[in-house]
């Protein structure tokens, strides 16, 4: 009995090595082949940066990952799943929590049916009167339509309202575009929150210097490929790699 | 003795209640349709032959099976929401990332058939089907006569209309639905089997127009081209209460039923545009309708 | 993003196809091989009275497609403009005794007024709003037309002399009359593809594609959407008037909103936003309503299902399917 | 009349939806030849500001002047045609047409050729090398013939740039134009707005706040709705009631 | 002369909307069972029928009438329901020298002002409609009338024509209101007409109107409070339609009883045999009678030219089944008897389709509006 406890606990700590792995992923659009075969791996318990110029498919990495592409090509392996086939509200009731780059607030829910609307996935999330904590913006205009929010209060909402599913891997798309400071900071503090309840985290950044504090691990992308990867610790002897792909 | 308008109170009382009869079966297909443009943005042409469908349904399963009014109520819709499901399925969905022009041809084109082949089957003249008996006779207002059945026909139509409402508006299944209309692709995204949830609110909001049917069946004659003009109609009321709008559909029909009844007393000519010109007034000083809210 | 993914795959098609097209000598001859196909279409065994029907209907559709496919406006109501023009013209000729031309003209005139007064009525209101604000209108006129006297109920103007075109070109004779009917749609036709291929035409899709921001970059968008309404209205009014003096009568049918849904069909079925798709819809439409009417009882499943198989299988419309064809090959 | 120091001055302008203020009491002057920001935390109220000068809302109440005129009631499109145009938060290009034809559309308008139906459209091939100058400024010109709606985010929100000032506008609203840009894009597009300011005014709300200090001559902080401070990048950095509202700790 | 070598019929009709039961395929189906009995054949030249659908479009229906006579050659266009699609006909057979025989349309212009040498307006009209229903309802007593009409040309002149035979009998008419084409719902109007306290509810209306109005007046007691309806126009397939428990009683006028006597029992039977069980309407009837009485007068004279043939129709008195004594007049009207029919209940129906108890029949010359009235330029 003990013995097969060890195991498993051997086996999920063998998978927390890759929860995620992206291998010889193409992608196209109609007939503009967008993703060339990037290949990537994203640990467990790991927040994950992919950085890149505008247009080097990240969003469309992501999207893939999630199935909203539907000429792809390749792998992606979720846990012992191979998601490449999969439908996409299949991927996501596996545990996968998508917060998409135009944000994708409804309009004709308020607020807190927004926040609502996501099905729990797993077990885990977040409480309602946590979200509103964290985001007190939200709390003050749970009633009113989902788009009369502000360009950053949409933000937050989006974030928010994957939180609450449960789901173990978060697809962040450029989750500071457009907000203020402050709130990048709290953006900034959610996410390292999320990271010591053993969430992994997937995000899409163009701020590097946001990336820079919060993830363990960069992939930059260029072309629709991943061309380098770039370790928390090796981010000072990489920095003029990193200059010359995003021109920071 | 005091007279409304040239007319005695009584009879505006029994045209206002005439009025609501007739509103209840606006009041069922509106909704239906709502549900249909809200949900699929698909502007539903089809569903005039599909109410007709329900009232023949009904017609069928007496004369062929010798099943009665009651059963009729709930299997009539159950047969036309699943040939609406089946229609979704193998035709709709494929259309839904196309202009939603499409989706009016294609159910413009449907409709064509469906008559078609009811009237090839029984001609054009129609076919009668009696009222059931516990609701024949009626009650003597004091200002009018009121047969049972149109009674009858007030409440159901109310309390389907309003369940419906409760389903759209206050349960989680109706805020999917509510997204997906948005963003189905993201709404997708988040786990949720939005395909499924298309077809089941096609076939829900087109039982709706079969329930309508096998409600109309003993009051008009049950004929293939009894859903043909209807349809405008129903979307012109659709739009007054404001797209996207259930309880506006709701009770759009049942006003526009009245309006449309106090026409008949002053100016019967003009009954049928009346909605029209109402549709206009309406948009002109509230551009999204009644009960409508303004999209972005 | 299929959505932006369908459109833009449909734009670049077209791209390549309007470069194509956009020589000018090759649409010079592309027109020229029209104009000559019509012209010598009756000697081809084609029945007149068909092909002018044919040329009206397409002369409808093709107006319709201004607003539909190059402005993003579905109007449900031009059936309104296309009666009327009918009823005034039949009328004129009729009753007041103008020639052919000039009762073609007041007819037009009146449905131009009319484009006019239901543009700036109208114009305010967008999507399905619009569609359905036209339509109430529309029915209005349709419930003028029931009422008024000078259009006879349903019985409508019946037996419209078809008079002598300038005073001494016999119209009663099918050949002139068919000329007349062809310049009539050269006419129509040019106007609309000048309007399409003009400054106006390139601000009306910007308006199609975002409206807000063409405001915002300083243009009056009523005024630009009223415009184009108005001289889709007139040119539908042209073919209306027309098709009285083909076919003598102006009747309920050509204001009801059948016949607005009718050309809304044939230009979805062809193609919208596509010059020639109205054309081929309207071909299309009205041979199934002429050869089909021998069928008898099934003449209308038989239309749905025409209708039901295009949109599944050309959902771009004939020849928005073909345009996308042609760049495969290309 | 002399012409006033101040492009544009809202008093008092107020905005409320339903029963919310979004916009209360907003007093501002916008210096003429000056690079102005707005700034405030989300949902402060600066898109709102932005759509009641350029007239695409309603001020509940408050008065807006234009070098001195009042155009608290001229529709949005006169606004503009005064020469006063905006960009948009969301990106707001056509999508179907090409680089080149999205600021053509800009580029059409002071020439009169619009409702010029009966025209050829290839007279309005007068303006392409215009055009191709602007998107040059912005690193377009590869793409000019490429339909807007496959560009990539980043590079729509400089073809929004170059739209507007296709229009040559004396003052310039730009709603958040570097979001979503990549950093070698966001240094290009401040160094376009630079430029181009040197003989206009802008009006800019923007959350980098790099861009923030490098451009602006002044800098109006709004929170919740009302103007919190004003002044340059320096005081504001300083002012402890900005930084606990917009800021934040970690920028100095 | 046989214009090339062959007679060919054209069958015009409604196939798909409100027509097409009492007309539509029957009518088709009658002008064939005509064809046949004449022989097939006409002096040796084949006879040959073809058919349409004018979807009652006016501008569908004369495109059709045109090609069919210039591109088809066809000789005698028949039936054409519906008075504006009638009308319009008869503009383009009286311009080519065709005959057109009417059986479906109902307006009286067609013999009047818009009277043609080519047509020939064969089994009902208007008028005789109102004074088979109207005179002999006002004699038995039901003098005051209040009418529901059909807002149309249509419904206007049979409100017209019935009036006025009503106030030459002495009736009155107490009100009337009118409702738009393709109503669903009728009881607000017969609220207003119960209100009214006629005697008499004249339907001047047609199709599922009519019957519709019926169905409701059954169900708001209209007839059991004392007053009864008159359905101006109904044909047998709008009883079948409402069923004998609803329409028992109905009083109405027709051209054509298939039971009446042996005769046109065998037609009925052999029509119904051909139409999977349907019996035939005075239109399909009066298509078959007018096809056979063409065919006659083409053979005579050897000439299917429109003007000549319906001269010679003019000239030679139809005796069959359909019209026992019948006669054309220089208006184009066939004068024949009509018949006042009052709808059995269901115990005295002996079958199906056995719908009809004739109560008077109206001779020709009382039934159709006397020549002398006619506006029609052709009569001097
Ligand atoms: N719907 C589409 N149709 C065609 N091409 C597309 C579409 N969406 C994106 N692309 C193209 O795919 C490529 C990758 O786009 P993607 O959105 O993944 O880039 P990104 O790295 O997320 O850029 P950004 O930082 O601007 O968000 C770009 O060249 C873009 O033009
Ligand atoms: N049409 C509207 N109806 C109701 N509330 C609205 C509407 N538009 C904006 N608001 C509210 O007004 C406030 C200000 O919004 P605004 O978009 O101006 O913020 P902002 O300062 O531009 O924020 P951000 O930096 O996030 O874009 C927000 O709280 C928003 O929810
Ligand atoms: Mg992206
Ligand atoms: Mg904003």
């Amino acid at each position: 009995m003990l013995e097969g406890a060890t195991d498993m606990a051997e086996e999920t700590r063998q998978d927390r090595t890759s929860l995620l792995e992206v291998s010889g992923l193409h992608a196209y659009y109609g007939e503009s082949h967008v993703l060339h075969g990037s290949s990537f791996v994203v640990p467990e318990g790991e927040v994950v940066t992919l950085l890149g110029r505008n247009g080097a498919g990240k969003t469309t990495t992501l999207r893939s990952i999630m199935g909203m592409v539907r000429d792809r090509r390749g792998s992606i392996r979720f846990g012992d799943r191979e998601l490449i086939n999969l439908t996409s509200n299949r991927i996501a009731s596996l545990g996968i929590g998508y917060c998409p780059e135009e944000r994708g607030i409804f309009a004709s829910l308020d607020v807190e049916e927004n926040l609502m609307l996501p099905p729990t996935v797993a077990a885990g999330g977040m409480s309602l009167d946590e979200i509103y904590a964290l985001f007190p913006n939200l709390k003050e205009r749970r009633r009113s339509s989902g788009t009369k929010l502000s360009g950053g209060e949409q933000q937050m909402l989006a974030i928010g309202r994957i939180l609450r599913t449960g789901a173990r891997l978060l697809l962040l798309d450029e989750p500071t575009e457009g907000l203020a400071p402050v709130i990048v900071q709290q953006i900034h503090d959610v996410i390292s929150q999320l990271k010591e309840k053993d969430f992994t985290i997937l995000l899409v950044e163009q701020n590097y210097h946001f990336a820079a504090t919060v993830a363990d691990r960069h992939f930059i992308m260029e072309n629709g490929r991943v061309a380098e990867e770039v370790r928390k610790n090796e981010l000072e002897e990489k920095q003029d790699i990193i200059d010359t792909y995003l021109g920071v | 003795m005091t007279e409304l308008l040239g007319i005695p109170p009584q009879v505006l009382f029994g045209q206002v209640m005439l009025g609501l009869i007739n509103g209840s079966f606006y009041a069922l297909l509106s909704l239906g349709l709502a549900v249909i443009f809200g949900m699929l943005n698909v502007i539903n042409f089809a569903h005039g032959a599909l109410y007709m469908m329900g009232a023949f349904v009904a017609w069928m399963m007496l004369n062929y099976l010798g099943i009665g009014y009651w059963p009729s109520l709930i299997l009539g819709p159950l047969v036309v929401g699943a040939v609406g499901m089946v229609l979704e399925r193998t035709m709709l969905a494929r259309l839904y990332h196309l202009d939603h022009l499409y989706g009016l041809l294609l159910t413009f084109g449907l409709a064509l058939i469906i008559q078609g082949l009811f009237r090839n089957a029984y001609g054009v003249s129609g076919t009668p089907y009696p009222i059931p008996e516990v609701l024949s006779g009626g009650q003597n207002l004091g200002f009018m006569f009121l047969p049972n059945y149109r009674a009858w026909v007030v409440v159901a139509a109310v309390i389907v209309c309003f369940g419906t409402w409760f389903l759209i508006e206050r349960t989680r299944i109706g805020s999917y639905l509510r997204a997906a209309v948005e963003n189905q692709e993201l709404v997708r995204a988040f786990g949720i089997n939005v395909p499924l949830l298309m077809t089941l609110a096609y076939g829900g909001a087109v039982a709706l127009a079969g329930f309508a049917g096998v409600m109309a069946a003993p009051i008009y004659q049950v004929s293939p081209l009894m859903g043909q003009d209807i349809i405008i109609k129903v979307f012109a009321i659709v739009v007054i209460g404001g797209l996207g709008s259930i309880l506006g559909s709701i009770v759009t029909g049942l006003g526009v039923g009245v309006i449309e009844g106090m026409t008949k007393v002053f100016y019967p000519e003009g009954s049928n545009v009346v909605v029209f010109v109402l549709m206009a007034i309406v948009l002109a000083i509230r551009p999204h309708g009644l009960f409508g809210r303004p999209r972005t | 993003m299929t959505v932006a993914n369908e459109t833009s795959e449909k734009s670049s098609g077209m791209r390549r196809l309007s470069s194509f097209l956009a020589d000018r000598r090759v649409r010079l001859a592309g027109f020229a091989l029209g104009a000559l196909l019509i012209a010598i279409a009756p000697f081809l065994g084609l029945y007149p009275i068909y092909l002018m029907k044919l040329l009206c209907f397409a002369l409808f559709a093709f107006a319709f497609n201004l607003l539909l496919g190059y402005v993003g406006l579905l109007s449900f109501g031009h059936a309104a403009f296309f009666g009327m023009a009918a009823y005034v013209s039949a009328h004129a000729i009729k009753v007041w005794g103008l020639t052919p031309e000039l009762g073609i003209l007041t007819g037009t005139a009146v449905a131009c007024l009319l484009g006019a007064a239901f543009g700036s009525l109208a114009i305010r209101q967008r999507g399905i709003y619009f569609a359905m604000i036209t339509l109430a209108l529309a029915q209005m006129v349709y419930f003028f037309s029931l009422q008024a006297g000078f259009t006879h109920g349903e019985d409508g103007i019946q037996g419209v002399p078809r008079g002598h075109l300038l005073g001494f070109i016999d119209l009663s004779q099918t050949m002139n009359l068919y000329y007349f009917v062809m310049a009539v749609f050269i006419i129509g036709f040019y106007v609309i593809y000048r309007a399409i291929h003009s400054p106006f035409g390139q601000i009306l899709k910007a308006i199609r594609e975002n409206e807000t921001r063409v405001t915002s970059l300083g243009y009056n968008v009523s005024a630009l959407k009223v415009g184009a309404f108005t001289l889709s209205a007139t040119v539908t009014g042209l073919a209306g008037a027309t098709k009285a003096v083909v076919f003598q009568t102006a009747t309920l049918t050509d204001v009801h909103w059948t016949m607005s849904g009718e050309v809304v069909l044939m230009t979805l079925l062809g193609g919208m936003g596509t010059v020639l798709g109205p054309l081929v819809g309207a071909g299309v439409v009205i041979t199934l309503q002429d050869y089909l009417a021998g069928i008898g009882s099934w003449v209308t499943v038989i239309i749905g299902a025409i209708f039901v198989i295009c949109v599944l299988v050309f959902r771009r419309g004939i020849i928005g399917e073909l345009a996308r064809i042609l760049r495969i090959q290309a | 009349m002399a012409e006033s120091e101040y492009v544009l001055e809202a008093e008092g302008l107020t905005k409320q939806f339903r029963g919310f203020y979004a916009v209360n009491g907003v007093n501002l002057k916008v210096r003429r030849g000056s690079i102005h920001a707005l700034i405030g935390p989300n949902g402060a109220g600066k898109t709102t500001v932005f759509n009641l000068l350029t007239k695409f809302l309603e001020p509940t109440s408050g008065r807006i002047l234009y070098k001195g005129e009042d155009i608290t009631g001229t529709g949005s499109a006169a606004v503009a045609r005064k020469g006063m145009v905006r960009s948009f938060q969301i990106s707001a290009v056509f999508p179907r047409l090409t680089a080149l034809e999205n600021v053509r559309i800009a580029l059409q308008r002071p020439t009169g050729l619009t409702y010029q139906f009966w025209k050829a459209e290839e007279v309005l091939d007068s303006l392409n090398d215009r055009a191709l100058e602007l998107l040059a400024a912005v690193a377009l010109d590869d793409a000019a013939h490429t339909p807007a709606g496959e560009l990539p985010y980043g590079r729509k929100r400089s073809l929004e740039i170059a739209t507007t000032l296709a229009l040559e506008p004396e003052f310039l609203l730009l709603d958040e134009p570097t979001a979503g840009m990549a950093h070698e894009d966001v240094s290009r597009v401040s160094a376009l707005i630079r430029q181009v300011s040197k003989d206009r005014t802008v009006l800019l709300v923007e959350h980098n706040l790099g861009v923030v200090a490098d451009l602006s001559d002044t800098i109006t902080v709004l929170q919740r709705g009302e103007v919190l401070v004003e002044g340059d990048y320096q005081t504001l950095a300083n002012d402890p009631a900005v930084r606990e509202a917009y800021m934040g700790t970690g920028h100095a | 002369e046989i214009s090339d070598d062959v007679v060919k019929i054209g069958v015009l009709n409604d196939q798909s909307g409100l027509y097409a039961d009492l007309a539509g395929q029957g009518s088709v189906e009658a002008a064939r069972m005509a064809v046949e009995d004449f022989g097939g054949t006409l002096n040796g030249k084949e006879i040959e029928i073809v058919s349409a659908d004018h979807q009652n479009k006016p501008d569908v229906g004369s495109s059709i009438a045109r090609e069919w006579i210039d591109e088809e050659g066809v000789d005698v266009i028949v039936d054409v329901p519906t008075s504006s699609v009638a009308l319009a006909v008869q503009e383009v057979t009286r311009d080519k020298d065709t005959a057109f025989l009417i059986n479906g349309a109902a307006t009286t212009s067609l013999t009047n002002e818009e009277c043609s040498p080519t047509g020939v307006h064969y089994t009902y009209d208007t008028y005789a409609l109102a004074i088979g229903t109207g005179r002999a309802i006002v004699q038995e007593g039901g003098d005051s009338w209040f009418f529901i009409t059909a807002d149309y040309a249509f419904g206007h002149s049979l409100e017209e024509n019935t009036s006025e035979v009503v106030r030459e009998n002495g009736g009155e008419v107490v009100g009337n209101i009118r409702h738009p084409l393709d109503t669903s719902d009728f009881s607000s109007y017969l609220l207003q007409a119960q209100g009214s306290g006629s005697k008499v509810i004249g339907l001047a209306n047609a199709g599922s109107d009519t019957t519709n109005a019926i169905k409701q007046a059954n169900e708001f007691g209209i007839v059991e409070g004392g007053q009864s309806l008159a359905a101006l126009l109904m044909f047998i397939t709008d009883v079948h339609a409402l069923g004998l428990d609803v329409a028992q009683g109905l009083q109405l006028t027709t051209g054509f009883v298939w039971n009446m006597n042996d005769e046109t029992l065998a037609f009925a039977k052999r029509f119904s045999e051909r139409r999977d069980g349907q019996y035939p309407t005075m239109v399909h009837a009066g298509v078959y009678s007018s096809v056979a009485h063409y065919l006659k007068a083409v053979a005579e004279i050897d000439d299917d030219g429109g003007e000549a043939a319906v001269d010679q129709m003019k000239k030679m008195p139809i005796n069959d089944f359909f019209a026992p004594n019948g006669e054309i007049r220089a208006d184009g009207r066939m004068v024949h008897d009509m018949y006042l029919v009052e709808v059995k209940s269901p115990d005295e129906s002996e079958g199906d389709w056995d719908y009809y108890n004739v109560l008077a029949t109206i001779p020709g010359d009382e039934a159709y509006q006397p020549l002398s009235e006619s506006t029609c330029p052709l009569v001097e």
